[in-house]
């Protein structure tokens, strides 16, 4: 491996999001790519980020080996509190405390709705995914929801066929209105080409930021509607030495998600 | 009533299905990640359980073996995957292709199912939450209909809240790493909402890495997280978690979901898998002999130790 | 906010309760007979703190110590008693003659108060259940007026239920076996509701009987009952719960509580209790001695440990 | 001390309790008069009842010495599970698998209701009393409720001044249509003059049994309305010398509570 400035994506898509979190932030982390982004803002600007896990865990050291899913067992050995989805879903993602909420997402739309559960009409997909689990929860609930996919234009609809983890729901006032708390919702959409995030008044998604060598064209034309781009949009600052190096060395050094490693079976 | 806190209730896993896991049941399968009871939800495969409503807070390829299986009508849960993570590939062939026959969903986020087990074990007519609204879970639901949430103002402020009412179940299994022979049983590591998911269950099984005598109980009792009062059997069942894993005790087998992601993508592919590994196997011993010493042993992993704690003798003023 | 989670918040009590205990808080005292926060209390009382609402699942005489010392406004609870059992007598000075002055109640059952506690903890609107209805504690209500509780119809099955709104509170104390310096604290033994109550609270004071390096904590997450970044303070006081107790640490000092009935039957006897026992000494280590080693010994008592439990070490796959 | 005929009319009604409970019960035992009918039960014909505490205990086993509260570090130590409020008070009692919970009562009414609160108006008190506990909760939901207290008339007012744990109310079908679950309240109420119950439709207390040696015209004379009376009122069997050596030398051999040595300072 190289430690050069040649760089994936998908790792530009993980560092992007690991800077969202800022030191001291009480992190949700869901499954998949939001476990590496959790894990790298902890070991590089975010030391004294704690990870929070909706089945019960309060972390705040790097777990030995790279968890697979989150609930590992090596997220609980040396944790500082273990129990139930009261003690975390409950105490703290509920009662308001959870700064950030790291999810992985299938489809995400116009307004920040993200669908993980149904490709069609829900009562007969076409394609059906697994569901929420708690990302229905970190959506409601967490105060800065960070939304990660790869990103493909069929993944970027209008209007997603299913709410699984509301967004802004249809703009506006309208997550309010339909019960949500506040002062939640998502706060960036991180991608394999940009950063998004989301007009103050209508909480229509617009381009923000977009990685080095990608073309604004590009992403527009990558999105399931007529995108509106920051007038000041920005060009993000690639991967630094020491990113790409935690990334790859103490994150996941064996490359179970990087490279694939995890689903040999 | 008491009578089941004193009884020795230890009974092998098939005699335990057999007796307390019936046609028609709600089940809940407890776990979490860890601890999912593969072994007793292989039995009940075996058995040829139908008809079944399996209510789990986490579905992973345990409801999926279910589904697939055909002792599936109805699924309670936040979700069901592969943690690979990917697809649930039985599961998706019965919600898009009716394969072996049609499943009905009850779908919720794990915070508002975990709250649904709350009121079911404590029987509390419901609880209003913040979360789920705007969702489609919220919008949509299955088999309960307008049992399933109630939008309401609240009375005290006016704000919209999310009423989930509980939810209770025949029987539910879970696997700890030990319980005495009276079906105390206790758990450390992550719980999920296991705690409240068994304690609204009429029967309850458990599973357990060992038994232990009852003074080990009595030495730790925070540690009890069902009453064996409230237990029907106890089914001593080493590694009865495999592939998932139990804190402590073995790993989480992660080369196992990516081999039952393969092998399962067609349907042939999935009736062998449940003939090799579940239907021509009589019981875990033999499972775990096909599994491989190798194999477990790797899974065996070293220890981290907890320090004792006093609670004190107390007999005199 | 995870500042506090990593920071050492080791303070005196002096320091603490001067810092986080403020005039005219609301502030939920922990424990459940097992580990009132004495210590503690009696600082409060030393500073003079007025005005204060004092919120506890079971109000025993550090309730009646607060109140006839004139600490006290209000008092939220399920009883206030002395533990003989017989009367509390500065509330009962209080409630009906005003001395020190008028005070106000609002009173709950324990388990609907442990379910304001649960619902304040998580920040819930309100949760529904069975208990109270029917009382006069569901018909009348103190300060809190119609957000006390309210008796409505399910939406789902048209029943008569009880809501009961959370309780949230300023400043929250806990006395624990042991803690970290950062404030993850453990508890073991009967709990009340104070995991929840003490949750529900802005600032959290842990009164630890001894502080331990934070590896023992993480040798067994499980017993983690307030996570560090909850935590504003931390202060070692050891027997910082006589006359009640620790489980496993010291036994309760029954001797003390009729000895307290005894000398606070009158205002005269009251207020020279309060003097002797609390004004005119500096802090715990002065309270020790005046209790004396001999009458402590006997508290002690004899060990009965539990066996440790292995939660693994995983660092490779 | 001697073990022959003679008692007290208070150990008469805690052996009268005890009688109460079957063997198999699970039973909530509040403070004072009941923790000794719970535990001589257990000692004698209840011995695989379950003790139940509100603060989150169960134990299947006598403790070592008497507890002078329930939440003595004695009922903990080597009980079979020690949480919380919700493990006992909620997912036993709230969930209807109380089958018996004893109370001691400060007065108690024509139709089983406890006022443990307050004697005159409760914003301005004559006396002030403790207050409910988890006594409330036991009344509102235990199957069969239980009510222990020394026979006073003044105790026995016809309608309590202020209801702190529900009996059945008004009477008939009061307490249910308060919202209370059917099939729950007060069983009986033992004194030290006998036993009574409620008549099944009016839900009004009568003397069912009262002690050897106490004439019914005295009962009828100590309470605050004009008693029934069951036409087959009984006489209760006097304690056997099991029941009174149990109570007195395995129970409260200190005398804690029989001889009020807990009160001595």
């Amino acid at each position: 491996m190289n430690h050069n400035n040649e760089y994936t994506a998908v790792e530009m898509m993980i560092i992007a999001t690991a800077r969202e979190i800022q030191d001291g932030d009480i992190v949700f982390v869901g499954t998949y790519w939001p476990i590496l982004a959790g894990l790298l803002a902890k070991r590089t600007h975010a030391p004294t980020s704690l990870i929070v896990l909706e089945g019960g865990v309060i972390r705040d050291s790097n777990p030995e080996r790279i968890p697979l899913v989150v609930s590992d067992p090596c997220m609980i050995s040396g944790s500082l509190l273990c129990g139930d989805c009261f003690d975390t879903l409950g105490m703290i993602l509920h009662a308001g405390q959870a700064d950030a909420a790291l999810l992985s997402a299938t489809t995400v739309d116009k307004y920040g709705n993200i669908n993980t559960t149904c490709v069609g009409d829900y009562s007969k997909p076409k394609t059906r995914l697994s569901g929420s689990g708690g990302a229905c929860d970190f959506g409601c609930l967490a105060n800065k929801v960070l939304i990660m996919l790869e990103h493909h234009k069929r993944r970027f609809p209008e209007r997603v066929d299913y709410v699984t983890t509301p967004g802004y729901l249809e703009g506006f006032d309208s997550r309010e209105k339909a019960g949500l708390k506040p002062n939640t919702g998502p706060s960036a959409v991180i991608t394999t080409l940009g950063l998004f995030r989301f007009e103050s008044d209508s909480k229509e998604m617009y381009l923000d930021a977009h990685y080095p060598g990608i073309d604004v064209q590009k992403v527009k034309e990558s999105m399931g509607w007529e995108l509106k781009v920051s007038p000041e949009v920005k060009i993000i600052t690639p991967p630094t030495e020491k990113e790409l190096r935690t990334l790859r060395e103490d994150v996941d050094p064996d490359g179970m998600f990087l490279r694939d490693a995890r689903t040999v079976s | 009533m008491s009578e089941l806190a004193f009884k020795d209730k230890v009974v092998g896993m098939k005699q335990a299905v057999e007796e307390y896991v019936h046609d028609g049941d709600t089940v809940y399968l407890a776990g979490f990640i860890q601890g999912e009871p593969f072994a007793a939800v292989h039995e009940i495969i075996r058995q040829g359980k139908k008809d079944l409503t399996i209510s789990t807070a986490a579905g992973t390829i345990l409801v999926d073996q279910l589904i697939g299986s055909g002792c599936t009508k109805r699924v309670i849960s936040s979700y069901v995957w592969n943690p690979v993570p990917t697809s649930a590939h039985a599961f998706r062939r019965a919600i898009e292709q009716d394969i072996p026959h049609h499943i009905e969903l009850e779908e919720y986020s794990l915070f508002a199912l975990s709250l649904a087990y709350f009121a079911g074990a404590l029987d509390l007519p419901y609880v209003a939450t913040k979360t789920l609204m705007g969702s489609d879970l919220a919008k949509r639901s299955g088999f309960l209909g307008d049992k399933k949430i109630s939008i309401q103002q609240s009375p005290f402020t006016g704000e919209t809240v999310c009423l989930i009412p509980p939810l209770k179940h025949d029987v539910g299994i879970i696997q700890v790493q030990r319980s005495d022979a009276q079906g105390n049983a206790q758990l450390w590591g992550v719980e999920g909402p296991t705690k409240y998911g068994i304690q609204s269950c009429s029967r309850i099984i458990v599973c357990t890495e060992e038994i232990v005598e009852q003074e080990i109980v009595r030495r730790d009792p925070a540690r009890t997280i069902v009453p064996g009062f409230k237990v029907s059997a106890v089914v001593e069942e080493p590694w009865g978690s495999h592939p998932s894993y139990v804190q402590g005790i073995y790993d989480r087998d992660w080369k196992y979901f990516p081999f039952y992601d393969e092998s399962t993508k067609t349907i042939e592919g999935f009736n062998n898998f449940v003939k090799d590994w579940i239907m021509d196997i009589r019981d875990r011993k033999e499972y775990l002999a096909k599994v491989g010493d190798e194999r477990l042993n790797k899974l065996r992993g070293s220890s981290l130790t907890s320090n004792p704690v006093d609670y004190g003798h107390y007999d005199v003023f």
